[in-house]
């Protein structure tokens, strides 16, 4: 096995795992195939506390990847949908989840495009976003890194509620507004710029800076002035994503199935 | 003794025009889809919806000009994850709407069912939730220290809920053998009637009630009547009685493209009586043969 | 079987039966032998459609009596001590309870005799008091009406609200207090007097207003001049009674088992 | 793996003087009695007790004098209706108390679990429950047009929450296989640490989830360690394992009579280990032989 041979999937996928490093036993939720499959990456390394569902509705003793499984994984627990919700107002869950648009306060919007009364394009609806911005760790996926997810202005409808003080009565979000990380097909982000400023902290091999800020839609900030290119996935790492996924669902997410490091392209 | 019993006809015949209506269930498990075709097929209008976990319920009674007001968090067909006739409608500007967070919901169903007229949250603060025309809400402060604002969530109060079970007997004590009972029963006890449809009904001694006492999802005092319809959720979910239909789901969602394919969807599946809706689905043999899902 | 032969427990349980007619379909819940068969009887006659439970955790399809049984009982759902708080936040339900002090207000205690901080006897603490006084129709039984009972001033504790305007803020109480009746061992009684005052509604044979009056620390309106004899039970009552209670723990209530009729002793 | 076993001394070792120890069951069912007498054998002092549902958690722990106030809505033995050490303190003034409705209890506890102040409630108002020197009830009025005034109902929250069940694994994944799990639930997600005895740790697999599901308390992520201890309710029940034990509940009512019969049940029962505790109580298959009781 070479160096670069590793998918961007499996580079995305390790991005995601680690946001999950150093949480302590947290319900882990991974929405879509690669965040899912980073977080029993991380479960079956560094992070062997957090629980991960089935995608359905029992605790996994180990991981369950998307698609086909050949056996009944064993259940460890419930997470129906009350138990999910007790979890999540415990503040003991970090999600990662996947929304249409995001803005630079890291405002997130799944439920529609244009007016809300009568819209271009309806969705889902808010769903549970509202209600797990304010009350656990969140962080974002986007498989397309561009201006119309990483919009210039604030989202169409606020779903996700973010660093923006104009949206609370004092100026302050409630404390459990806690966004960690945004992992795209071309960087990792954080929120650790000045004031709470989305920053680069990694790029995926090949992509530069530029390249980021010019595919969003506001000012990004910088980690360093040299930011480091994001980790590529370990044999072990990229032996367990195999694992966990058998089926080999994380080569559909990109078109082409493109590798991780496009400087070898 | 107490006898409970009424067809799908007699329940939806309890519903009036301008009604708000509760709709148990998640997306595609356990919808109370006969009694939302006899809904469908009525002549029953301007209905407020409560669905806050909604699938073709939203979707089947959109299409159908039924919708005066939506009040949800999503309409989903999970599986197929935007429901197209929710969509059309929406962007239609069909019906006004209130959204909702998930959890948001199922505490105004909670306020309800404690006839409190709200319970505070923190859900909604810095979303567009709270903003829209839909409902102007309030917020309330914490009396002791920390002096926080809350969200004062309204209590959700639906005229009627409608729900799908498992079993019931004739008095309306009801089995929900899902593993997952969702917030159906917080939905019954926030409302002013409640009606279900079940797949049996049966003895009161069949309930097996020693056994199966975690699967009694509520009281009889609140259920006011209960109807057998045998498949009555399809095609969602009744697991483990049967799982959801993904092939007649997709033949719905297609019925979306247009005005014809939706016109001869419901000429084959909704202006039917549910015993040619179930041979037009091909039978209880087929439908409790479905494979089990895969999330 | 002659008129006169029935019990003052007998007596007392048609009259406990008499508060849950016209109730429509509640948990209807006798605390002590009395008023559980007293609900029995009620479901098996007028009332068919309350719910009465096993005095555990079951709601029942029959009635069940105090003291052992011979069979197993039907049960027709749970009573899971979450679920009682549902019911009777509802306001679907009707509880006869056997506090140990009331007052002229119909204010109720169970919890303490003397000072809060150091009484003279504690006893069980409020339980359910408070939450079931506002919530549901309630009525009560006191199988020694005396003063100790039914006292001068206010309960010594005030566990179950009542109609004094000095206890709320606007001056009402909430719209769910609504106390029915008093059945004691001298009469029955309810709270239909001017501003709620506690009225005698029926005499038990034998037993003089005077006599009531007399054994209760507070004044007692009456339902008219002539306050009616509360009604013997009748021969089907009695049968449905002793089917209720085959362990015929109702003559272990009162001393020496007296007859329902003291104008007979 | 993870692994939170412990002893139930190790945990009684997570304790503190001037905590607030929250206790599950419900008077005479699933009390956490191995921990309570372990508490009752420390040198630990000055504790808050949060026992909504009291009996001999009361009762022992205020007969040797560990606590300095207690939150309570009752203490009962049920069959016995008064808990006589709880009286003996309670009428010697040995600690303060703040007396709560049984639903307000597991209000403030849900409150507790859900990260607010306080929840609004009707409960209390008109009662002395409000007037008590042992809190400063605030009052919460409705934003919207009803503007009713409700009771803020303070969260209730323990430092550590302490409760028995019947099966766990290494992993704190719990089975709680009473009819009724009472409100545990509520009592760990309040607290901010939780520790389970149960009867009996077994493998995951053991706990055969798929069937119990409904049975398993609450998640892992909230339990901070479980202890093996067989019989560790006695002589509280943990039914269908076990009933109570009506005649050694007879014993202890009956030590409460005199120093010198408290000295003696302590002696004998209590200042000694659990091994000897349950031969002093018959053994193992005395207790599983113990009958239903009646109700």
């Amino acid at each position: 096995m070479t160096q670069n041979s590793y998918s961007l999937a499996e580079l995305v996928i390790a991005a995601c795992a680690e946001v999950w490093r150093d949480n302590g036993e947290v319900m882990a939720t991974g929405i879509g195939p690669l965040p899912r499959i980073g977080a029993g990456l991380a479960k079956l390394s560094f992070s062997p506390a957090i629980q991960t569902t089935d995608g359905e509705v029992w605790y996994t003793s180990e991981p369950v990847g998307p698609g086909k499984r050949n056996s009944e994984p064993e259940y460890e627990g419930i997470a129906n949908y009350d138990r999910v919700f007790s979890a999540l107002w415990s503040g003991r869950r970090h999600a990662l989840v996947g929304p249409v648009q995001i803005d630079r306060f890291g405002q997130a919007n799944i439920s529609v495009i244009g007016d809300h009364k009568k819209p271009k394009a309806a969705m889902l609806g808010a769903r549970g976003f509202p209600g797990n911005s304010i009350s656990h760790p969140n962080s974002f996926f986007f498989p397309n890194h561009n201006k119309r997810a990483f919009v210039e202005g604030e989202v169409d409808f606020v779903c996700m509620a973010g660093y923006n003080p104009a949206r609370y009565r004092n100026g302050q979000p409630p404390k459990g507004l806690d966004l960690r990380r945004i992992i795209t097909n071309l960087c990792v982000m954080d929120f650790g710029g000045p004031d709470h400023q989305i920053r680069v902290i990694s790029l995926h091999p090949g992509v530069t800076f530029e390249e980021v800020q010019d595919n969003t839609g506001f000012p990004l900030a910088k980690i360093a002035d040299e930011i480091p290119v994001t980790p590529a996935p370990t044999a072990e790492q990229l032996e367990l994503i195999a694992k966990i996924d058998p089926n080999n669902v994380r080569a559909t997410v990109f078109k082409d199935n493109p590798a991780g490091d496009r400087r070898a392209a | 003794m107490l006898d409970k019993r009424m067809t799908v006809d007699d329940i939806v015949g309890q519903l009036s025009d301008g009604m708000t209506i509760g709709i148990g269930g998640w997306a595609t498990r356990r919808k109370p889809m006969a009694l939302i075709r006899a809904i469908a097929r009525s002549n029953l209008k301007d209905l407020t919806l409560m669905a806050g976990y909604g699938g073709m319920d939203i979707g089947m009674l959109a299409a159908t000009g039924k919708i005066r007001k939506l009040v949800f968090a999503f309409a989903s067909l999970d599986h197929f994850p935007l429901e197209p006739h929710f969509r059309n409608a929406r962007q239609a500007g069909a019906f006004e709407v209130l959204e909702l967070d998930e959890g948001m919901y199922h505490w105004g169903l909670r306020a309800g069912a404690m006839k409190l007229p709200f319970l505070p949250t923190r859900v909604g603060i810095g979303t567009d939730i709270i903003n829209q025309s839909g409902f102007d809400f309030k917020f309330v402060k914490s009396p002791y220290e920390d002096g926080e604002e809350f969200v004062a969530m309204p209590a959700l109060v639906p005229d009627v809920a409608l729900i799908h079970a498992h079993r019931s007997d004739e008095r309306g004590n009801l089995l929900n053998l899902s593993v997952d009972p969702i917030f159906d029963e917080l939905l019954v006890r926030a409302a002013g009637k409640s009606y279900a449809t079940v797949e049996k009904i049966v003895t009161t001694a069949e309930l097996d009630m020693k056994k199966n006492s975690r699967y009694n999802l509520v009281e009889r005092t609140m259920i006011n009547g209960v109807a057998e319809a045998p498949l009555g959720a399809h095609p969602s979910s009744a697991a483990p009685d049967y799982q959801l239909d993904l092939k007649h789901i997709k033949t719905y969602v297609e019925s979306a493209a247009s005005p014809e394919a939706w016109a001869e969807y419901k000429a084959k599946f909704i202006d039917v009586s549910e015993a040619d809706y179930q041979t037009a689905i091909g039978g209880e043999e087929a439908v409790k043969q479905l494979p089990v899902p895969i999330y």
